[in-house]
């Protein structure tokens, strides 16, 4: 038997057991059955990526055919298993970072009785398998099928906190948004069914070239449509910041670290498709460029801490988008695998302190807990410095990467790398305003500074593991002019190997020397603003919908102006980002979302109030229009 | 000339005849034993008569296609596994009276005789070439429908329903007259294999093609209101919700299948399936969808979201048969696809309805839902299927059908329809994802239902194994799409 | 003008007429005996267009039964009392049936009579033995030997609409 | 003058006239007489073609039609009579709970 058939079916089959007797089984051997699965599921994906790995690297593909999902004269989809270097490293990372997640969970979970406690782990173990569908897929049913599957379990575990109603709409609304994506997507499956005749990757992308333009745009920008649903693109991202109703390593796992880079690697698998239509790839950039920027600046303000890490991780995907949008498939991959560890150690930490703080989550009420809690806070600056882009870090060199190909690359242009550029420079000031309010500086709630702890060594394993992760990770993709020692790129190759022009940024090393100081001096002075603002007695988070007095504490005390013009800046932004978010993000794209929603509603109530008013004549009288129109319609279109 | 009409004949009706001598049967073992111990004896000669129906039209289904009567009648592999679906569909109604029955005043010997003169007819529509024998078994089984909608007299729902479907279906079948009568006209007789010699041989004028087309256009509407597509679909939601649960079942499944069977059957005389009916087909496609799924969006009552739901999936259906003019768009077979699954995710959601409104004096709301997934958890699962597969999400047995009747259309080069049809199922995400929100994340309501939903005997075997069914044609749709090739 | 004609323009009258009385009487038993009355006049033309078996029939069985059956019909629900209200629901309900009759009535005119002759099936050839000569055998003939089926097929509606009258008349179904 | 066009004519008249006695009238027994009215129509227009095309089919048709007609009156005249025996006033519209 294939071992990737272990990797995929175990979590289901231990999933479907703890559904139906993990509540019976007690809590213990519920999370030890579903932390053992996904670690066995880790050895096998392990040992199936060496064995790909064994092979020479033009021949390292396998394709699995589990069964036929259909057989006809003229048509054959199975349900066929591919493992490439990209879906061996989608599935290490899907694993791999799911068992730490797991494992977090069995203290993070603890408090919940029995039944809850094999629920939940029966669905995050489900999420693995449909995560693993996805990113093993061979052809457009099944990615489309593992699709459909991340979905309903990213929306079982939304709502997991059963009675409290935003987290049913939350889940709801991520459900329908993902809907209008998948729509897109669905489009384009049927117009490359119609285009190929054939689902299977292997029928198709190697041919996309017979496309004709406009088909290849059209298939390209639906595809993204659906890429952007689920990876929370402009304006289809509204459902991720609600998404953060789930339980915290719910928020670590599926919505940081793999279901949400579903379309950063839809858009990588399809390659071939977008490289065919400038006009797709150019959309794709540019809502990358603009989510990156634009959440970033969102991040500024949210007082929330899971709600900045979810506005950072909209903004980081855009990255990724921007990565792959640029054509720099390699630079994005990365940005995912970087990301993967450290927002999901972020969000972890993040838990921890909420944990800690018995679900406080406003870190308004938070500061000075590095003396309460060092673990935490150590690695979280550690996540927060990969996030950031602090030199020599994971996330440096990722970011690093994408930004020079947008600046130099294939499909370049400066005002990608420009709005990336600064969104780069509002991400140093979120992660610095986030650290120093949380860990730094004075308890502001002492009652709850009094009884904040550590947390148990479960939860604080991973947290380490993850830490370790994320600085070490960087070191497979240093900079080219570093070292000729690219494991990263070189195990990617074959993946990329159709691509004409090999997409290497053109650019001198003094160029890059330069940049890499520009960006590190921005994060430093941007992380000293923040040090400035944050640590202080008065810290300058402004109270709800005081934006006025702030902007008032501000002119009356001297102490800021004397400063530098970098904080009348930094302020500026601050109340940019803060209209962003009440007026475009919360008014404009989410009142859009809801209005729709809320017209085709009040549409039903019509139909329902209106039409179906119960009366038999007025019934017959609709009976009797509906024949004339079938008349007239007769009548018009008549042969 | 005497047509020598013999047993050959009589043998591509066996499944019908099967059904009719049922019928008989059960009124005579009802005469015969008048006692209660009788009830079983009767509810078994229908099972046995269903039974046989189903396995005679299997062995059509075998024999191939067979015409008789001189042409009246023409079967073949579609009408078959039509007439299959609707003895299965039968059998299943038996099983949901077998439930609901005693407490709803059905277990008597004249609801299984009607039930099996309706599927009779039903059957008899599918493979009927004559517009004549067509409108006798369209009122035989609306007949039938009409009283079963009404059959607990006891009941004002009961009442209501039965005069609104009455009234509104005898309204629908005076156009199916009149339609008939342009169709002689046009023709010289109401025969459709007359009409499609006629017209791929060339030989129908203009002004008489049109002629036809207006009568096929009226006999239309009588069918289209059948299966409840918009604007003809209102009495759908007061019919379902005034009715019992085990009729309300019969209404959608039942007659979308000979509704659908007869549509084809229809259709076919005009091959190619020429201007106007595609647009005819595309605008009450469209108006269909939007009508079902904005009318279910904010439902609350479940049996009349059920309603809704089933005038929506009748819009899917229609968007199929828009591929019919297209060879190899498949579209005959997704409709039959479409229809049979809808049939068993039908059955599933009124099982799990009939199970969870046992006791109840009022309505079954969505609200008494709320809290279940727990409670209750194979109850819960079941519907969860259900309502996944009606929301055409995979790997459900729903999602593979829709990709059918989308494809059919996009083959047929009707793009836009097909889009409308996917965004419509965006909206439907909406409608099915309410009942999993009430099922799994809301706590339980104080005045919910009580003590129901339990799922026992040959119901709660039933329900469970056609759930699983549904999961098990969405991961090995082979079967399935195996229709294709009839 | 022959006899004929004279006949069919007044039988004609008389059916529309007393159709537009059916609709607009507001006694119930008036509505019905008017109803009756456009019956006959429809039997008259079936006479008069050579078909005097359906004439017939047209005042046996509707006529006379199914006209029985409205008028006990009638008078079993005690009538009374919706006499006195008004028989029209508002103005503008009127005018919108008004307006929705007239559109089915100017589609249909429009889509079939348009084409009169050009329209219909080609006629037979005169001389051919047509409808009028032996009308009884020819419809006989139809009904049976092609029709079989169809009879056969209207014999179990009659049966179920047998048991559904039964159904609907029991007063209560003992359980 | 009186041509198979006027007979259409009048049938479809009828049709239109049926028609408009079941979108107005409130008494379910004058709606199902209208109903029967255009059940009749479509009898005329068989009767008017049939003569002017010359088959005694027609005829036929009108017959089973009649027939289907008798039992749809029988049935629905019990519908109509089970369900106003007990009310007091005999009137659709009062038959609108099933809504929404």
């Amino acid at each position: 038997m294939n071992p990737l058939l272990v990797v995929l079916f175990l979590p289901l089959a231990t999933a479907v057991f703890n559904r139906l007797f993990g509540a019976r089984l007690g809590k213990g051997a519920a999370a030890g059955l579903a932390c053992a699965s996904v670690l066995v599921a880790f050895a096998f994906a392990a040992d199936s990526v060496l064995g790909l790995a064994a092979l020479p690297a033009a021949s390292r593909q396998v394709l699995v055919h589990v069964y036929d999902l259909l057989d006809l004269a003229s048509f054959r989809v199975g349900f066929d298993l591919l493992l490439d270097p990209l879906s061996g490293m989608m599935i290490l990372v899907v694993t791999g970072i799911g068992f730490l997640i797991h494992l977090y969970a069995v203290g993070y979970m603890h408090e919940e009785d029995a039944g809850e406690y094999a629920r939940f782990f029966a669905y995050v173990n489900f999420f693995v398998f449909s995560m693993l569908t996805l990113v093993l897929a061979a052809n457009f049913l099944v990615i489309f099928t593992g699709w459909e599957l991340v979905g309903v379990s990213s929306y079982l575990l939304i709502g997991f906190y059963r009675g409290k109603t935003s987290a049913a709409d939350a889940g709801k609304k991520a459900f329908i948004v993902n809907r209008v994506g998948d729509f897109g997507f669905l489009m384009a499956i049927f117009l490359i069914w119609n285009a190929f005749g054939s689902l299977d990757f292997s029928a198709v992308l190697p041919h996309a070239a017979a496309l004709s333009p406009g088909m290849a745009t059209a298939v390209g920008l639906l595809l993204f449509m659906g890429a952007a649903g689920k990876s929370a693109q402009g304006p289809l991202h509204v459902w991720l910041p609600d998404a953060m109703e789930g339980p915290t390593p719910v928020s670590a796992l599926i919505h940081a670290a793999t279901m949400v880079t579903a379309g950063v690697f839809l858009v990588a698998r399809c390659h071939a498709i977008f490289e065919l239509s400038p006009l797709a790839l150019g959309v794709v950039a540019w809502t990358g460029a603009l989510t990156a920027f634009l959440a970033a600046t969102v991040a500024m303000v949210q007082v929330d801490i899971k709600r900045v890490w979810a506005y950072s991780t909209v903004s980081q995907l855009g990255y990724m988008v921007l990565g792959v949008g640029v054509g720099a498939y390699t630079a994005g991959l990365f940005h995912l695998l970087t990301h993967a560890f450290f927002k999901a150690l972020l969000f972890l930490a993040a838990g921890s302190v909420m944990h800690a703080l018995h679900g406080e989550l406003d870190m308004r009420r938070m500061g000075g807990l590095w003396r309460k809690m060092p673990l935490t806070c150590a690695t979280m600056i550690v996540g927060a410095a990969c996030l950031a882009g602090v030199p020599l870090t994971s996330g440096f060199f990722s970011k690093d990467e994408i930004l020079l190909m947008a600046l130099r690359g294939p499909h370049a242009d400066f005002g990608l790398w420009l709005l990336g550029y600064l969104g780069a420079a509002c991400t140093a000031f979120y992660s610095g305003r986030l650290i120093f309010s949380v860990f730094f500086g004075k308890p502001r709630d002492h009652h709850a500074y009094e009884h904040a702890h550590e947390s148990p060594w479960v939860m604080g394993l991973p947290l380490v593991l993850l830490a370790v992760g994320s600085l070490a990770v960087g070191l497979l993709g240093l900079p080219g002019f570093l070292t000729h020692w690219q494991p990263f790129t070189d195990w990617l190759a074959p993946v990329f190997a159709d691509l004409k022009a090999v997409p290497e940024a053109s650019a001198s090393r003094a160029l890059v020397l330069g940049l890499m100081a520009l960006y590190t001096g921005t994060v430093a002075v941007l992380g000293w603003i923040a040090w400035r603002l944050y640590t202080g007695e008065a810290a300058a988070h402004p109270a709800d919908g005081e934006a006025t007095s702030a902007l008032h504490r501000l002119l009356w005390n001297k102490y800021f102006f004397d400063e530098a013009y970098g904080f009348v800046f930094v302020r500026a932004l601050l109340g940019y980002s803060r209209w962003l978010w009440r007026w475009v993000d919360q008014g404009l794209v989410d009142g859009t979302v809801n209005g729709v929603a809320a017209a085709a509603q009040a549409a039903g109530d019509f139909l329902r109030g209106r039409v179906h008013n119960g009366r038999t004549r007025q019934y017959a009288a609709y009976l009797a229009a509906g024949a004339c129109l079938l008349l007239g319609l007769a009548l018009i279109y008549h042969r | 000339m005497i047509p020598a009409y013999g047993l050959r004949d009589l043998a591509v009706l066996g499944p019908e005849i099967a059904c009719i001598l049922g019928a008989a049967l059960v009124l005579g073992l009802d005469m015969a034993f008048r006692s209660q111990s009788s009830k079983r004896l009767v509810e078994a000669a229908a099972a046995l008569a269903l039974g046989v129906s189903a396995a005679l039209a299997l062995g059509r289904l075998a024999a191939g296609p067979g015409s008789a009567f001189g042409g009246q009648v023409l079967d073949g592999a579609v009408p078959d596994v039509f007439r299959l679906g609707l003895a299965a569909t039968g059998l299943l109604t038996l099983v949901l009276a077998r439930r609901e029955g005693g407490s709803q005043g059905l277990l008597h010997a004249e609801f299984y005789a009607l039930l099996l003169f309706a599927l009779g007819a039903m059957e008899l529509i599918t493979v009927s070439q004559d517009l004549m024998l067509s409108f006798v078994a369209l009122e035989t089984f609306s007949l039938a429908m009409y009283v079963l909608a009404g059959f607990n007299k006891a009941w004002h729902g009961n009442r209501e329903a039965a005069l609104k479907y009455f009234l509104l279906g005898a309204f629908a079948a005076a156009f199916f007259v009149l339609g008939m009568a342009l169709v002689f006209g046009a023709l010289g007789s109401v025969r459709l294999d007359a009409a499609s010699a006629l017209l791929s041989g060339g030989k129908l004028a203009a002004p008489r093609e049109m002629l036809l087309d207006l009568g096929l256009s009226l006999c239309a509407t009588a069918l289209l209101f059948k299966v409840g597509a918009a604007p003809f679909h209102l009495w759908t939601p007061d019919v379902y919700a005034g009715s019992t649960t085990p009729v309300a079942y019969f209404l959608s499944a039942g007659a979308k299948l000979a509704g659908f069977g007869a549509l084809l059957k229809l259709l076919g005389a005009v091959p190619g399936c020429p201007a106007p009916f595609p647009q005819i087909l595309a605008v009450l496609a469209v108006a269909t969808l939007l009508a079902g799924n904005l009318g279910a969006l904010r439902q609350t009552n479940l049996k009349r979201l059920l309603a809704y739901s089933s005038v929506a999936h009748t819009g899917y259906v229609l968007v199929g048969l828009l591929g019919l003019g297209t060879a190899g768009s498949g579209a005959a077979a997704s409709v039959l696809a479409y229809t049979l699954v809808y049939a068993v995710m039908a059955f599933v959601a009124f099982g799990l309805v009939a199970a969870a409104e046992g006791g109840l004096k009022r309505p079954l709301l969505l609200e008494d839902l709320q809290g279940m997934g727990f409670e209750r958890p194979y109850f819960s699962l079941a519907l969860a299927v259900a309502m996944v597969s009606m929301a055409g999400l995979p790997p459900t047995a729903g999602f593979i059908v829709k990709l059918g009747v989308f494809k059919a259309a996009l083959d047929g080069g009707h793009t836009l329809a097909a889009v409308v049809a996917i965004l419509n199922s965006v909206v439907s995400a909406a409608v099915y994802l309410r009942v999993l929100v009430a099922l799994y994340m809301l706590p339980k309501s104080p005045d919910g239902a009580q003590g129901g939903a339990r799922l026992s005997g040959t119901l709660g075997f039933a329900v469970v194994a056609l759930a699983l069914a549904l999961l098990a044609l969405g991961l090995l749709p082979g079967s399935l799409l195996a229709l294709g090739s009839l | 003008m022959g006899l004929r004609e004279v006949l069919l323009a007044v039988f004609a009258f008389g059916a529309l007429a007393f159709a537009l009385a059916v609709v607009s009487t507001r006694n119930t038993v008036y509505a019905a005996l008017e109803f009756v009355a456009h019956l006959l006049c429809l039997a008259a033309l079936y006479c008069l267009l050579d078909a005097p078996l359906l004439g017939v029939l047209q005042v046996m069985v509707y006529a006379g039964a199914i006209m029985v059956l409205f008028l006990f019909a009638v008078m079993m629900l005690d009538i009374q009392e919706t006499g006195r209200e008004s028989a029209f629901q508002g103005p503008g309900q009127v005018a919108g049936a008004l307006l929705l009759a007239a559109l089915l009535f100017a589609l249909l005119v429009f889509g079939a009579d348009r084409f009169p002759a050009a329209a219909l099936a080609p006629a037979a050839a005169p001389g051919a033995p047509g409808v009028g000569a032996d009308n009884v055998v020819r419809v006989a003939r139809a009904l049976f030997e092609r029709g079989a089926l169809v009879f056969e097929a209207v014999g179990v509606l009659l049966l179920t609409a047998v048991v559904a009258v039964m159904v609907m008349a029991k007063r209560r179904l003992e359980n | 003058m009186f041509g198979v066009g006027f007979f259409l004519a009048l049938a479809f008249a009828l049709f239109a006239v049926g028609a408009f006695g079941v979108l107005t009238r409130r008494d379910p027994l004058v709606m199902f007489m209208c109903i029967e009215m255009m059940f009749n129509s479509g009898n005329l227009a068989l009767v008017a073609l049939s003569r002017y095309l010359g088959l005694a089919s027609g005829h036929a048709l009108v017959f089973f039609v009649v027939a289907v007609a008798a039992a749809e009156v029988a049935v629905g005249l019990g519908i109509i009579i089970a369900i106003f025996r007990t009310e007091k006033d005999v009137n659709v519209d009062h038959l609108s709970e099933l809504k929404g």
